[in-house]
């Protein structure tokens, strides 16, 4: 297994250890990087863990009365756990938080505006801005005059993107982009990161239950479970690992089952953490 | 040991000022009797507790002093609400309360209120003097027919206490009652000013409370009402409800059972008390204002009664909340003995009975010139007691049977 | 005939005087989407600031106003500082709580520093009728409540546009939907708050000075609140322009009720009858005539 | 280590829906039971009786009521006096009217009529939400005491609209003594707050917290919420028109309608924030914090032998930097604080 | 955190799936619903026949959870009828539709976030409750006996879908995956005719899926249950749905049987793209 700190780190996170409420340890000791210009896929079942280490990164956290009582983050380098959210954002890490979180009163434009808070530019680079996340999501552009409350759960979720696209990041946190989304855009969603990827050299680090599509476009992949990184590799190893196949990708052996065919719950096997 | 006095006070909140001023007054006094060497070499203590005027901090605060330093002999919450809360409880812990110029008129029956004693002037008393006053002004009662006179009242139980004497007396002696009611707090009063110019009464009775004074005055100016039509409640005749308003006061009148002015005793205060830096109130100019000079008065009083209480009960010896029942119900301070305490002709005179824990019902009329009161009836102003004291039985025989009491004098 | 209008009139203007204080409420409700209970309490510190200033330091008022501009800034971060940071992203009842607590605080200091005592406060208006409306049509309209509503509709303006042209207005809304998300796009919760809690304490400072003028400066401005209470509700709680028109139709009603109803049930109605107003507009319109409509979908 | 739950299994659904599932708390409530009704009314002091635990008892029960309508049902109710006034004068009435009608009876029959005060004041609330439907409450409050001071009727036309609380008389046994009025009160406390406590844990309290957590699924699901928050209203009105009674009878003694104003049902409110919403221990907790801290500091602050002034005033700083502080340490109230509190102990020693 | 208990014997496939598809019992004739100028659903018609499998797909925005709105009376559409087991009716209400058995899940979880998982799914058997609010607070005698007898129903449904281990947390604190199962408990616990699920495998791995088709033919099989689904992951769909009904900017394009609708052009263009 090939460890990937070889170039490096643009987003690292050191053996983070989390409680919520101080009595619900959730974290035991996360470890993971983000080199530069690169799309790292964070895996695991319901409850493993994935959202929270977003959180903590973006330093979200402390609003739901979460503590990081060990470890540290650093971002180009730097220590950051301890700077605001708004901070980071001027550094360019943005989060798309899990569950959209669209400002329900403001219309669709005006929730894609907000996402410019940070960068004071002109009313036309906002509006070329603007024009590109149109591009990428037209659903958005007809819709952008009604309040995001009153929106389809999709449209929410294109919404929260694209907001944080609003704000030109060069590192972008992803919690189940793909949730309530359909097909054809999941697979343009993972085009537009692949394609900021690409040009523009903007890093990923993202959460993602749709767990082919993501190894597919991720180039490093991490595996948690209870808290705890359980496998990392390359996306491609991952995607080979039986393990992983048959847990995160349902294709027992060589072919794909169906969902009926399935005739009794699977056994959850536990890696040894 | 010393004789205790509880005084649940209130130094906060929207009464703050007065109450400062009252209980600045009282202690001031307790302060030069014991520089005087206390009475008969008893000294006076006394306790405070902040009850923020309110009914149940003020219980908490009368519970709490009542069994302190060997149990307290006297209260005076100066609050209406935390009156009734204690109103029970000091016949069974007896203790006596004293209630200058507030609470209930019907108490003035020591037959059924044996504990409390709203000495100098009930409201009831306070309203027909102030009908009387209105009708000397105009010339004598019979000129009353066919008047005009606006009550304007605080909204409340104590703006309506007095409506029983006044709708008598408007009965009486032919002239029209118009009785506009104040929302609490009162800080909003346009509508109830224009309603009264409209009805261009002779006479506005202000019976107000607080807030509603100042903006009472002001939305009068405001108005074009002439301030000298306008004759207040003694809780609507202190500095504090005339400084807010500024100019708009001058000329406005208002009750008071204090004459104002100097006197020996003041004097004899500001040397004894003030120049050693004993004094209560820290703003020295309000020394002889009216709320000082009525907690002055309540200070007499209550020592006074401790000086009749011992009289009888023994010299030199710490009273019993009894003994100095005893004594509130036999005060006699007659102008000799105001002479006596420099204080002549600062209060009515005072001769209180089991019948009468009231004691006098007399009062002044008193004029804000811009800067001070002055008095404006050169003697005290009494009104129709013959009335007041039929309400007084009424409403007190009403009380015993709600309360199945049967109406004593105790010893 | 004219005492009608003279009722009508001195209705609204008392109801400008209403929506002064309103406008503070709402631009806190804005910011955070809760109701500051402290409000009060900072009007009656902002004016018993100024009028101790004067008094204390013997000052002309021209200088205690900058003076106590400065502190109610001072207040305003101080507040956003130690009692909003640490709740961000709290359920609104216990923000609610804390301005209470807040309250609490503000009132007992500003007896601690400038004591008890009533003051009066001289702005240079005269509070008197306006001479040629009472000669020529013998209608009573005071000159000062009429500056009042001037310098009101001024504020308005004011801040109207801050919300509506400025993205900072943009941000609050965003706020006031989902702290959370807020942050997550990058707005600086906190400096938006020091900021909407600053220019609340200006506004604080305004009404203070006014109804100071007005009814003397006392504990008892705190009490105000209650009178802006149903027209915040009337008007909708995040409405600027809500607040005046709110001010308006209450005062201008409460009036009219008090001296055309109040004498048939025994008057001293304005007590509730703001409030069962604002009710009956309510039944019709839930969140108020301006105010954001509450959004319900699953 | 003490404070487990281990071995003790829950083998029927019955224990495990119990009130305390832990033994160790049905040991202790049990104890503070005995305590409160057979020690404290022969030790305690009258003062601790009648100024401190009569009212903290009284308060309490108010702010129950005012928590299953805020707290449950998430109604936001800014009229707590008003529905505690109107059970207060109309026990009052029913005594003084009805000859012979039992005190316990009349108490209930002034709960009733603020339950009816309760359920037509709350029918705005299915429009309307939020800090909106203050406007309805404090509607009520306003309202109410107006009614009091202005309709001689209510209070047996005495003169100057104050009632006077008759003795309290129960199968011929007199309440007079703090002791006895206090084991009266706590009798009643007690019981409604069982009351309560299984309403929650039953269906109506999980219909009510269904309303206040999304009302729309609520109805999906089967809820009415018409039903389901005039309910609330009606119970939680009961309670505080009970709790009102109280309050006049075995508390204020003669009541003026002014002592039910808005303030009161502020500090109701307060208690049920700082306390806990949506808790029923969070309701003592809050009437404790509010009624007995302002004690304490002006004991404290007096010992100081500051000016009286001075001392009043850092006295009510105190009090609002404390409610301040408490909030930040637990936003959801002292009975969150209290729980946090048991899950470590019960991790205890180790951290978590 | 949900290590989740081993599943119990039953391996409820096995029971052989004899499934037989009823008669209609809902069918949707021409419903026509705006909000304002949106026109979220034009002119729809399709029925739902008992025991059935219906899944509604279609791209985002296109109608998908209005339909659903409108067929438990959460929406009412401005035009067309609701035929349930034969009576007519213009629009539904929350109330009655909750009366006639008709349950569902949300899209954006609408859990009860106050209450504990158990709380939450005890709610779902609301209307199966009798005593009134006073034999409650008294907690007597037949209101007790009432709770007890739900409560086990409830401890069922936890056992079916394996969530015994947080039985008492407060779904607030659940991670998403979990409150979707929670939800889902909810809405069998009050035993539906007909289940409405809104994208109920919306953020869950395949493992995760595979389990919530499980369950949900296992409903379908032993209860007999009428399901009714809004799904995005096509195998999914196309794998456990009898019939499908395909949406697009709230019209109907396609109807039929996953294989029929997989090889309808409309379909692919509008949403499947590539043939899967
Ligand atoms: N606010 C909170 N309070 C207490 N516990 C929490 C809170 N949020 C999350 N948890 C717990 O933390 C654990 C991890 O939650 P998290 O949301 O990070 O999982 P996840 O990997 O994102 O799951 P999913 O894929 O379903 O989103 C869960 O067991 C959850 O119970
Ligand atoms: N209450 C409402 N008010 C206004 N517009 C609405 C409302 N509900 C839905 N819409 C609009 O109707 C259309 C259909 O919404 P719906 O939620 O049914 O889409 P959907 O098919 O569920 O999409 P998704 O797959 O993203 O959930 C959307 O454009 C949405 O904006
Ligand atoms: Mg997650
Ligand atoms: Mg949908």
């Amino acid at each position: 297994m090939t460890t990937i700190t070889a170039s490096q780190p643009y987003l690292s996170v050191n053996n983070i250890e989390v409680i919520y409420d101080h009595v619900i340890l959730v974290l035991k000791g996360v470890s993971l990087q983000v080199p530069k210009g690169k799309i790292v896929a964070l895996l695991g079942a319901n409850g493993a863990g994935k959202s929270t280490t977003l959180k903590t990164i973006s330093t979200l956290l402390r609003g739901e009365r979460g503590d990081v009582t060990k470890g540290e983050v650093q971002f180009k380098g730097e220590r950051v756990d301890h700077l605001t959210p708004n901070e980071l954002v001027k550094r360019g890490l943005s989060q798309v938080m899990e569950g959209r979180h669209c400002f329900g009163h403001l219309t669709i434009e005006e929730n894609l505006l907000t996402g410019a808070y940070t960068r004071n530019i002109s009313r036309a680079e906002l509006k070329t801005a603007l024009e590109a996340v149109y591009q990428y999501f037209p659903r958005l552009k007809e819709r952008r005059a009604s309040q995001a409350g009153y929106t389809s759960g999709g449209e929410q979720q294109m919404c929260a993107i694209g907001r944080a696209l609003m704000a030109k990041p060069s590192m972008i946190l992803l919690d189940e982009p793909s949730m309530g989304i359909a097909p054809q855009i999941v697979e343009e969603i993972f085009g537009i990161v692949k394609d900021l990827n690409q040009k523009e050299g903007v890093s990923f680090l993202l959460a993602e239950q749709n767990t082919t599509v993501a190894l597919r476009y991720a180039d490093f992949g991490y595996i948690l479970e209870n808290g705890r990184v359980v496998m990392e590799g390359e996306a491609s190893e991952l995607a080979s690992n039986e393990d992983v196949k048959e847990f995160y990708l349902g294709v027992a052996g060589a072919e794909r089952k169906s969902f009926r065919d399935m005739k009794f719950y699977r056994r959850r096997k536990r890696w040894l953490a | 040991a010393d004789q205790f006095i509880a005084l649940p006070s209130y130094r906060v909140g929207p009464y703050a000022a007065g109450g400062s001023g009252f209980y600045g007054g009282a202690i001031d006094y307790f302060n030069l009797v014991n520089a005087n060497g206390g009475v008969n070499g008893v000294k006076i203590l006394w306790e405070e507790c902040e009850t923020e005027y309110n009914p149940s901090r003020g219980i908490e605060c009368y519970e709490r002093l009542k069994t302190k330093n060997g149990g307290a002999s006297m209260v005076e919450p100066l609050s209406t609400g935390i009156a009734y809360g204690v109103l029970d409880r000091l016949v069974q812990d007896k203790i006596p309360m004293t209630t200058l110029g507030y609470g209930r008129s019907d108490a003035a029956n020591g037959k059924v209120f044996p504990y409390v004693f709203p000495l100098i002037t009930s409201y009831w008393n306070q309203a027909a003097a102030m009908i009387k006053y209105l009708a000397d002004k105009d010339g004598g009662y019979d000129k009353l027919k066919g008047k005009k006179i606006v009550h304007l009242y605080h909204d409340s139980a104590f703006g309506k206490e007095p409506l029983p004497v006044l709708e008598a007396q408007a009965k009486q002696y032919g002239f029209e009652l118009i009785k506009i009611a104040v929302a609490p707090p009162g800080s909003e009063q346009q509508s109830q000013w224009l309603q009264i110019r409209q009805a261009k009464p002779d006479h506005v009775i202000l019976w107000g409370w607080g807030v509603m004074n100042s903006v009472a005055i002001k939305t009068a100016q405001r108005n074009g009402f002439p301030r000298e039509k306008m004759l207040g409640v003694w809780w609507a005749g202190s500095e504090e409800d005339m400084i807010p308003s500024g100019d708009a006061a001058k000329g406005y009148t208002s009750m008071t059972f204090n004459t104002p002015g100097n006197y020996p005793l003041i004097d004899e205060i500001r040397k004894k008390v003030y120049a050693p830096g004993k004094g209560n109130l820290a703003d020295q100019s309000r020394i002889g204002s009216v709320y000082h000079m009525r907690g002055l008065t309540a200070g007499i009083l209550w020592v006074e009664a401790i000086r009749v209480a011992q009289d009888k009960f023994g010299k030199g010896k710490t009273m019993t909340g009894e003994q100095i029942r005893w004594g509130l119900e036999n005060l006699n301070v007659d102008e000799a003995r105001q002479k006596a305490l420099g204080a002549f002709g600062m209060f009515p005179t005072v001769k209180t009975s089991c019948d009468d824990h009231e004691g006098s019902g007399a009062v002044k009329v008193q004029q804000w010139d811009g800067k001070k009161w002055i008095a404006i009836t050169p003697n005290w102003v009494v009104g129709d007691k013959a009335l007041t004291r039929k309400l007084v039985e009424e409403s007190s025989s009403a009380y015993a049977a709600e309360k199945k009491i049967t109406p004593t004098c105790l010893k | 005939m004219n005492f009608f209008f003279e009722v009508l009139i001195g209705g609204l203007l008392s109801g400008v005087m209403y929506a002064l204080v309103a406008i503070g409420f709402v631009l806190i409700y804005k910011a955070s989407g809760v109701f500051n209970f402290a409000q009060g309490a900072m009007v009656f510190f902002a004016a018993l600031t100024c009028v101790g200033i004067i008094d204390k330091f013997g000052v002309s008022i021209w200088l205690a106003i900058p003076l106590t501009i400065v502190v109610m800034i001072a207040l305003g971060l101080a507040i956003e500082r130690i009692v909003l940071r640490p709740l961000v992203n709290q359920p609104e009842i216990t923000l609610f709580m804390a301005t209470i607590g807040l309250a609490f605080f503000i009132e007992g200091l500003a007896q601690l520093l400038w004591g008890s005592q009533v003051h009066k406060l001289d702005l240079p208006i005269e509070d008197v009728p306006i001479p040629f409306l009472l000669d020529h049509y013998n209608i009573i309209v005071s000159q000062f409540d009429v500056t009042a509503a001037a310098i009101c509709a001024v504020l308005v303006t004011a801040l109207a546009l801050l919300f509506s042209k400025t993205k900072v207005g943009r941000a609050l809304r965003a706020v006031a939907d989902d702290h959370q998300a807020a942050l997550a796009v990058g707005i600086p919760l906190q400096q938006i708050w020091a900021v909407v809690w600053a220019v609340a304490g200006l506004v604080a400072l305004v009404a203070g000075l006014l109804w100071g003028a007005r009814n003397g400066v006392q504990f008892a401005l705190t009490f105000i609140a209650l009178k802006a209470l149903p027209v915040l509700i009337l008007g909708g709680f995040t409405s600027v322009p809500g607040a005046i028109v709110g001010g308006l139709i209450i005062g201008a009603s409460e009036k009219l009720a008090e001296v055309y109803i109040g004498p048939m049930v025994g008057g001293g109605i304005e007590g509730w009858f703001p409030y069962v107003l604002a009710l009956l507009f309510l039944l019709v319109r839930p969140e108020g005539l301006f105010g954001e409509k509450i959004i319900r979908r699953i | 280590m003490f404070y487990r739950e281990a071995g003790q299994f829950k083998t029927t659904y019955q224990s495990d829906g119990q009130i305390f599932p832990i033994r160790q708390d049905r040991i202790a409530l049990a104890g503070l039971l005995v305590l409160a009704l057979a020690v404290v009314p022969l030790f305690a002091s009258p003062y601790m009786l009648s100024a401190i635990l009569i009212p903290f008892l009284i308060f309490s029960l108010a702010a129950l009521g005012l928590n299953i309508l805020t707290g449950y049902c998430g109604q936001l109710s800014l009229g707590t006096a008003a529905f505690m006034a109107v059970g207060a004068f109309a026990s009052f009435n029913f005594i003084a009217r009805l000859p012979g009608v039992p005190m316990l009876l009349a108490f209930v029959l002034g709960g009733l009529c603020a339950a009816m005060v309760g359920i037509a004041f709350g029918l705005p609330s299915l429009r309307i939400r939020g800090f909106y439907l203050a406007a309805s409450t404090l509607a009520t409050q306003f309202f109410v005491v107006w009614c009091l001071t202005k309709i001689p009727y209510l209070t047996n036309y005495s003169s100057s609209g104050v009632i006077t609380a008759q003795k309290i008389v129960i199968f011929g046994y007199q309440f007079d003594t703090p002791a006895s009025k206090y084991v009266l009160v706590l009798a009643i406390v007690a019981l409604m707050a069982l009351l309560a406590k299984n309403m929650i844990r039953s269906n109506v309290g999980r219909s009510w917290m269904a309303v206040r957590d999304m009302d729309v699924a609520a109805e999906v699901i089967g809820f009415r919420p018409m039903r389901t928050k005039l309910l609330a209203f009606a119970v939680s009105s009961f309670y505080c028109g009970v709790a009102g009674a109280l309050y006049a009878y075995a508390y204020l003694g003669t009541v003026e309608p002014e002592a039910y104003n808005l303030d009161l049902s502020f500090r109701i409110l307060f208690m049920i924030i700082i306390g806990g919403v949506g808790s029923v221990l969070g309701s003592f907790l809050g009437a404790a914090f509010i009624v007995l801290l302002p004690v304490f500091l002006n004991i404290l602050a007096h010992g100081l032998s500051l000016p009286t002034s001075v001392a009043s005033n850092l006295e009510l700083m105190v009090f609002g930097a404390l409610i301040i502080f408490f909030l930040i340490v637990e936003p959801h109230g002292l009975a969150r604080l209290w729980q946090v509190g048991k899950e470590k102990l019960r991790l205890w020693p180790f951290p978590h | 955190m949900n290590e989740l208990k081993e599943p119990t014997d039953n391996e409820p496939g096995t029971k052989g799936s004899t499934r037989k598809i009823g008669p209609v019992i809902l069918d949707l004739n021409n419903i026509s619903l705006s909000f304002g100028g949106v026109k979220a659903l034009t002119d729809i018609s399709f029925n739902v026949r008992q025991h059935e499998i219906r899944a509604i797909i279609g791209p985002n925005g296109a109608g998908k959870s209005s339909m659903l709105n409108v067929i438990n009376g959460v929406y009412r559409p401005q035009q067309g009828e609701i035929v349930l087991r034969g009576e007519h009716r213009k629009n539904m209400d929350c109330y009655s539709a909750a009366k006639a058995g008709i349950a569902r899940t949300f899209q954006n979880i609408a859990l009860f976030k106050g209450m504990t998982v158990l709380d939450n799914i005890m709610t779902g058997r609301n209307l199966k409750m009798k005593s009134n609010f006073l034999m409650q607070a008294l907690y007597w005698g037949p209101a007790r006996r009432e709770e007890m007898a739900h409560r086990e129903k409830a401890e069922e449904i936890i056992d079916f879908l394996e969530i015994q281990a947080i039985r008492k947390t407060p779904v607030g604190r659940l991670p998403y995956g979990l409150q979707k199962r929670v939800e889902l408990g909810r809405a069998l616990a009050a035993e539906p005719d007909i289940l409405l699920l809104d994208e109920p495998m919306a953020g869950m791995n395949v493992e995760e899926k595979q389990d919530m088709c499980r369950f949900i033919l296992d409903v379908n099989d032993q209860f007999g249950t009428t399901i009714v689904l809004i799904e995005h992951d096509m195998g999914v769909v196309m794998d456990i749905s009898d019939r499908v009904v395909v949406l697009d900017y709230g019209k109907k394009i396609g109807d039929g049987t996953p294989d029929e609708v997989r090889g309808n052009q409309d379909v692919i263009n509008a949403y499947l793209g590539v043939a899967h």
